[in-house]
């Protein structure tokens, strides 16, 4: 007999307000294994703690089942409390209590009640199957690629190089620097950007732990935290960097004109060019797009003048590829496209620019070349597609207050004759120091008007931009003339961030920038085990926001790596060699190639398994299991999920996959987003674990409905888990319609974690869809009970 | 036993039974409930609205005039037992069904503004002048479903928005102006009115001339019935009597 | 010249497409009186694109304005009533599996599409319309409501201007497209705040296309009944800058717009004494002079400023 | 004189009724002043249009005393730029059909000039009906 020990938590009232905690714990004291059912006030707490640990040793439990917060929060915590009893950290399960039932059902304490009855059941019914496991431990190296060479990228490189680990940097521009290069001076300390930058890109080049690979982009990233095999294509500059003196000589000579990008194209560079003063490397580049031919080579006057033979036009692309263990992500952004917002017609109106073009324009005119003529009356035009839904972003970007504020100082005090206004909704002057620098800009007579401008026209003639906005303070509409309107515009994200997120799994949230592990305690992690991010790519940011960032991130690689090993959750398939009858059905269908064939009896290389439990309904002799979640643990979860179900009730199964399903309905607890009483949750590792043989027992078993939760397939740890839950739904369904059950009752929906509306109409649908169906007639049931086996797998057999 | 109370309306009531029906009360057979203006009555089954309103023991002061269905007068609105639907009806035209809950509307009060159709220019515009309530029309329809007449209303209102004559007055012909739908329009339009002053200018502008008519205006101008207008002009009052009661005598009696 | 070669000039259809596409089309109350120019042109220049316009069958005034208000649902039962008789059409068999309706003017045009594009988000309120309309057949969602300038970009502004017999070359239009026809987004035949549509037509037909940064902006709409002053400065404002920046004249798609830069310039004059009549003509007029039709199909003769002495002026007009 | 305003549970009604006839979340407004700007009718306003949401944010029944709604134009030049998505014109028509529920007339239509009348074409009769008429 096992000796089960349940603790039921207040979790200082988010559960015990709504839950009755105490009758929760006294519904599964009467059950045999139950030594014994206990509430606590918080029991994530020492006290808490120890109290499991002193009833572990005092009443020698060997099952400890904590109905509590969602497992994603406290699971590792109580993990360790077990493995200080002694106790294996495997034999704990927990029930979600709190995010599956105080939090959505807060406004029906008897239900929520019930359901966590239920909850605790399950998670009893499951805790009693539970192995003796241990903890795998897998080696890990020390390298590091670092995406992005903005000052994200140079920062986290830094401090990983530092420490004395291996960084690969690439970057996609021929020089390191990114967006920061091209700023005039910092807010709030107005310190010269590039001079503050330029000795950190040097240090990148100087330090021999960074390999950086600029004009480089990434082909291909695959494998795993440990393993990752990256392969990066490095584009030819046609010069050779070690030979180029930078002497110039070149650009004297090349016809190809463009837009200087470096100059947001309000200057033109030659097809051979020095990307920047500041570059790093420090070496011309062709561009081949803007060059007039390199193969047939049209022109070849660069090479003509270059003395040390740096020109080489026989320079190809080249595919670098290399492993390493983690990855830091630091792509960037990109500033939001001003000419999407029409009425201020940018791209139309010579006068209408960006802010990041003023940037440009200032650095000009402090060096004492100016780009163009700039005028007296100035308008500034805050949050130019930020908070906007017109533009598809309602997010705030964050740093525009403060460099509007910034540039407009330096405008007023190069030339206080200068009338400047700044055009804000709310202005947001939030980090150290920023108020005071808002406050300096008032007092220099930077005029900070309340109003969002309407529209800008142009005059045909003199080319002035005459604004329209109201004054909200004083409820008047301002129509003026200014020889130059600015355009705050707002932050977006890289487009290439795309492309990197689909090769690593990476989830966005709602603005577009990638999505963090959790918003307060893993804000530079990924749910991608071994990557984070660095900087702008997870949201708008500063400069010391982003170096912070950038430094966290490397610390937390750092974490992973330094101790040369890890260690993961042995959830792996295992083989119940005694009903496995050599037939190698499975052998093909592991997406992982973990299972062989060795004497004639089916073998799991659990290095090589993920743990998706896929294999498992391809086994006729239900011998091949999965670790965590083994075939009698699930049927009995599902058993205990409905054997307090009534005649008159209802009740769905939710099999949630661990990656988004289960975490979506925490997100959907913790939004206090209400559903079905009638949904019981079930938690696995990928819904492809759930085969269509645990779907049909489900209905024989009493439940009215079914729904599969995966992740999105380009989310989805497992990418070929979406088309196998597919065939294993279809099969369910098929065999449904052979004995005349609704096919209707089973549903399969892909999910990312924001979808929480969704999540809630789909369960509340089944349970609507159930409702109206009626409960399945004993005829059908009996029917399937019978033939289940045979139609599962006869097909599979004959062929 | 209870002596039955007999009041005033009662005895009206029994003296005019004969008189609606012709028949005694004891050879009916057949009796519905209804209910008029909320009180309730038992009525033979097989009369009018009207002669079962009279039947019940009013006198129609108004809210009467030809009994054939032509002028209009007898407006009557009900709604039938079970039916959420608010019907409109001649009092004259249509039986009493069981449960039937009415009340008359003897008078649709709507002005009726002054014109002179021969001043007035043939133009879209001369409705809206006169009638620019019309504009308010949602097209619920709402006129059409309660016109007696089964009359596409809301189509001939909507002529007018679109400044067609013709479509108004060949729409509204048979309308007996009894006002129902502009009782019922949530616009407030009076459409019979409109209706009217649009047959008129129709008639005056729009329509060609019907060769009887012209040659019919020509033997009057002509002077050819000259004689028969003096003879009616010189009977006296008791000979015109005379004549009309011998006119009604040959025709059936409603 | 006889009815027979009077008939080939304005009618330059292919005899193969005698009967060219029937599309149901609704003209609204306006075009059937003060607006007539703008259908009859509009009829025949679809004629010579191959389109018979077929006016939908008992239609009823759309309302001209949207109700705005969560709560009613009256003011939205006359555009669906039209919808239903494009259906109706169909079910009769008046024309085969044609569910577009074309709209001429850009208000029916408006409260048609979005009387369509609510009930279809709320199946319940069509019900109840459905309810209140049950004389009617219920409204089955079918119907895709057309502005006309959305039928000729469907057909093609190169197919347009092949079209063309007399460019109007020379001839310095400014698009005025008004409010109706680009707001709100869900019910907009182009770019709310940089639409393109007529400029493209115009280009097809020769014309020297002049922007006008107030191109979208209100004429005053409704006001027009009881502030007249109000609208007049809108129209002067629209108007003078339609020819600062070039125009000789400005062409629009709605009735009420019509009436209030044209008809209302009488206002303006008296309010702004330096201002000058500027004619303002739809744009299918338009259409049918490039396409060389009788001015009879033009009927210049009904702008309320005359456009003929420009016209004149451009060699497009004797 | 600065009038003092006394906020009640009247004025939570009041901006109860306008969100739900108008099916806006007036609340969300931050008041940058877009619909203002952009309004081509708020030269003839009394006050702008982003005040009348601010009046209606806090439920301030004075706002149906004022001529803003009267005079816009319906022309949806706000709808299409207001940064947090609310449809003013909505907001408007809500206050709008608040008076004429209550059978306040904005304009007489009677009372327009015959010759008035004559010019007008259908269209601005039919529209003025039905935004200024209950």
């Amino acid at each position: 007999m096992k000796r089960t020990g349940v603790y039921v938590c207040h979790c200082g009232g988010n559960i015990s307000e709504v839950v009755d905690v105490k009758r929760v714990a006294e519904s599964v004291g009467g059950q045999p294994d139950v030594v014994l059912a206990k509430t606590h006030e918080h029991m994530c707490s020492e006290t808490g703690q120890n109290l499991v640990i002193h009833d572990i040793k005092e009443h020698r439990l060997d099952r400890v089942v904590i109905a509590a917060c969602s497992p994603q929060f406290q699971g590792p915590t109580f993990k360790a409390t077990l493995e200080k009893a002694g106790l294996s950290p495997y034999v704990l399960e927990m029930a979600n209590i709190r995010e599956q039932c105080a939090w959505p059902h807060f406004g029906f304490p008897e239900e929520a009640t019930k359901k966590a009855m239920s909850l605790v059941g399950m998670a009893v019914a499951k805790v009693r199957l539970d192995e003796f496991l241990k903890k795998m431990t897998f080696p890990i190296g020390r390298r590091v690629l670092v995406i992005g060479g903005g000052i994200a990228g140079i920062q986290a490189s830094l401090d990983l190089g530092d420490a004395g680990f291996n960084v690969y940097l690439v970057e996609k521009d021929p020089s390191i620097g990114g967006k920061m290069m091209q700023l005039s001076r910092t807010f709030p300390t107005e310190d010269c950007a590039a001079c503050i930058l330029s000795p950190k890109m040097a240090d990148v080049a100087a330090n021999r732990n960074i390999h950086m690979l600029t004009y480089s982009e990434i082909e291909n990233i695959e494998g795993y935290l440990g393993h990752y095999e990256v392969t990066v294509k490095k584009k030819p500059t046609y010069v050779d960097p070690d030979k180029c003196t930078c002497c110039g000589d070149c650009v004297g000579v090349c016809p190809a004109v463009v837009p200087n990008e470096l100059e947001e194209g309000l200057l033109s560079r030659k097809a051979i060019y020095l990307p920047s003063p500041i570059a790093v490397p420090h070496a011309y580049v062709l561009d081949a797009e803007a060059c007039l031919g390199l193969l047939p080579i049209a022109c070849g006057k660069c090479k003509e003048v270059c003395d040390p033979g740096a020109v080489d036009f026989s320079m190809r692309p080249e595919l670098v590829r290399f492993t390493v263990d983690t990855i830091i992500v630091a792509t960037g952004y990109d500033i939001f496209d001003a000419g999407q917002k029409k009425v201020y017609g940018f791209g139309k109106y010579e006068n209408v620019v960006t802010a990041l073009d003023m940037e440009r324009m200032v650095v000009h005119s402090a060096e004492g070349n100016p780009m163009r003529p700039m005028g007296k009356r100035i308008a500034f035009i805050q949050c130019v597609g930020s908070r906007d839904e017109q533009v598809g972003n309602e997010a705030c970007s964050r740093i525009c207050c403060m460099y509007a504020t910034k540039l407009s100082q330096l405008l007023k005090r190069s030339d206080p004759s200068r009338d400047i206004y700044v055009f804000y909704t709310d202005l947001r002057a939030y980090g150290k120091g920023f108020e005071e620098y808002y406050k300096r800009a008032q007092g220099d007579g930077v005029k900070f008007i309340r109003g969002r401008p309407a529209e800008l026209v142009e005059d045909p003639k003199t080319k002035k931009i005459t604004l329209r906005a109201e004054d909200t303070l004083s409820r008047n509409i301002i129509e003026s003339e200014f020889d130059l309107v600015v355009l705050s515009v707002g932050l977006r994200p890289n487009e290439g961030t795309d492309i990197i997120a689909k090769l690593l799994r990476l989830g966005k949230s709602p603005d577009g920038f990638l999505q963090e592990a959790h918003p307060k305690f893993r804000p530079v992690d990924t749910l991608t085990d071994g990557v984070f991010l660095a900087g702008t790519v997870q949201g708008p940011k500063d400069i010391p926001d982003t170096v912070a960032q950038a430094s966290a991130a490397s610390s937390r690689a750092i974490r992973l790596m330094n101790r040369g090993e890890y260690d993961v959750d042995p959830v792996t398939a295992f083989v119940h060699v005694e009903s496995c009858d050599g037939c190698g059905l499975c052998v093909d269908r592991c997406p992982s190639q973990a299972i062989s064939l060795v004497a004639n009896v089916a073998v799991i290389n659990e290095a090589l398994c993920k743990g998706c439990g896929s294999c498992i309904a391809h086994c006729p002799k239900d011998a091949l299991d999965l670790h965590c979640y083994t075939n009698d643990q699930m049927l009995a979860q599902v058993q205990a999920a409905l054997t307090d179900k009534k005649d008159t009730d209802v009740r769905t199964l939710i099999f949630a996959d661990d990656m988004t399903g289960y975490r979506l309905a925490d997100n959907v607890g913790t939004a206090k987003m209400s559903y079905s009483f009638d949904s019981r949750i079930i938690r696995v590792p990928s819904c492809s674990r759930v085969t269509p043989k645990l779907m049909l027992q489900a209905f024989v078993f009493g439940a009215d409905g079914i729904i599969l939760c995966e992740s999105e397939k380009n989310s989805n740890p497992y990418p070929h888990s979406v088309p196998t839950i597919m065939s294993h739904v279809s099969k369910a369904k098929d065999i449904l319609g052979q004995v005349d059950i609704e096919q209707d009752r089973i549903h399969f929906v892909q999910f990312v974690t924001v979808m929480l509306a969704g999540f809630v109409n789909n369960i509340n649908r089944l349970s609507e869809i159930a409702r109206s169906l009626g409960p399945i007639p004993a005829g059908p049931l009996r029917r399937l009970s019978q033939d289940m086996d045979k139609k599962l797998f006869g097909g599979d057999h004959d062929s | 036993m209870k002596e039955k109370k007999i009041n005033v309306m009662e005895r009206v009531r029994e003296a005019s039974k004969a008189v609606v029906t012709g028949v005694d009360d004891k050879d009916i057979e057949h009796w519905v409930d209804i209910h008029i203006m909320g009180k309730a009555y038992q009525v033979p089954a097989d009369l009018t609205i009207m002669q079962a309103i009279e039947y019940a023991g009013y006198r129609l002061m108004r809210s009467c005039g030809c009994r054939a269905g032509f002028c209009g007068a007898c407006s009557t609105i009900f709604r039938r037992k079970g039916e959420y639907k608010l019907q409109g009806a001649m009092a004259c035209q249509t039986r009493v069904e069981d449960g039937m809950m009415l009340v008359q509307i003897p008078f649709s009060p709507a002005e009726k503004p002054l014109y002179d159709i021969r001043e007035e220019k043939y133009d879209s515009s001369v409705l809206l002048k006169y009638f620019p309530d019309v504009a308010r029309c949602v097209s619920c329809n709402t006129c059409t479903k309660s016109c007696p007449q089964d009359l596409q209303v809301m189509d001939y209102v909507q002529a007018a928005l679109k400044g067609d004559f013709r479509g108004i007055a060949e729409g509204s012909f048979e309308c007996i102006q009894c006002g129902l739908c502009a009782i019922r329009c949530p616009a407030e339009i009076v459409q019979y009115h409109m209706a009217q002053f649009a047959r008129r200018m129709y008639g005056r502008h729009g329509s060609k001339r019907d060769k009887n008519v012209e040659n019919r205006v020509g033997e009057i101008k002509e002077g050819k019935f000259n004689e028969e207008f003096d003879r009616v002009m010189g009977l006296s009052v008791a000979e015109l009597r005379d004549i009309y009661t011998k006119q009604q005598n040959t025709r059936e009696v409603y | 010249m006889s009815p027979e070669q009077e008939k080939g000039k304005t009618d330059p259809v292919d005899d193969n497409q005698a009967k060219g596409t029937m599309i149901p089309y609704f003209p609204g109350c306006t075009l059937k009186t003060k607006a007539k120019i703008f259908e009859t042109s509009a009829l025949r220049v679809a004629r010579c694109l191959g389109i018979d316009l077929i006016e939908l069958p008992r239609w009823n005034c759309c309302g001209t304005v949207t109700s705005l208000t969560s709560d009613d649902l009256i003011h939205h039962v006359a555009p669906i009533r039209d919808l239903v008789r494009v259906e109706d059409m169909n079910t009769m068999g008046e024309i085969y599996q044609e569910y577009r309706l074309v709209a001429l003017c850009s208000m029916c045009f408006h409260v048609l599409k979005r009387a369509h594009l609510r009930v279809m988000q709320n199946p319940g309120e069509l019900e109840k319309i459905n309810n209140l309309m049950y004389l009617e057949n219920d409204y089955q969602g079918k119907v895709s409501v057309l502005h006309f300038l959305e039928l000729l970009r469907d057909i093609g502004f190169p197919k347009i201007q092949k079209t063309v017999e007399r460019p109007l070359a020379g001839l310095k239009v400014s698009p005025y497209y008004g409010c109706l026809l680009l707001r709100p987004k869900e019910a907009a035949i182009d770019d709310p705040e940089d639409p393109v549509i007529l400029s493209h037509l115009l280009e097809a037909l020769g014309a020297e296309v002049i922007n006008n940064p107030f191109k979208t902006r209100c004429c005053g709409s409704y006001q027009t009944v009881c502030d007249k002053a109000a609208v007049a400065e809108l129209t002067f404002d629209i108007l003078s800058r339609a020819r600062t920046e070039g125009a000789d004249c400005v062409t629009t798609s709605c009735p009420l717009c019509m009436f209030n830069l044209a008809d209302r310039q009488k206002e303006v004059m008296e309010k702004h004494p330096e201002f000058a009549p500027m004619p303002v003509l739809y744009f299918t007029q338009l259409m049918a002079l490039a396409f060389g039709l009788d001015e009879s199909v033009c009927g210049f003769d009904q702008n309320v400023v005359d456009p003929r002495p420009l016209l004149r002026e451009k060699g497009l007009s004797t | 004189m600065i009038p003092k305003i006394v906020l009640t549970s009247d004025h939570v009604d009041f901006l109860k009724k306008v969100s739900e006839l108008s099916g806006q979340i007036v609340t969300k407004c931050d008041q940058c002043g877009t619909c203002s700007a952009s309004c081509p009718m708020v030269d003839g306003m009394d006050i702008t249009p982003s005040q009348m949401m601010r009046l209606v944010q806090l439920g301030r029944r004075e706002v149906l005393e004022s001529k803003a709604m009267w005079v816009c134009a319906s022309c949806f030049a706000c709808t299409v730029r207001c940064p947090r998505g609310s449809d003013l014109s909505k907001v408007a028509e809500a206050l709008r059909q608040i008076l004429l529920r209550q059978a306040i007339d904005h304009i007489d239509i009677k009372s327009i000039p015959e010759d008035e009348i004559e010019r007008l074409p259908q269209i601005a009769l039919v529209s003025g009906c039905r935004k200024f008429t209950g």
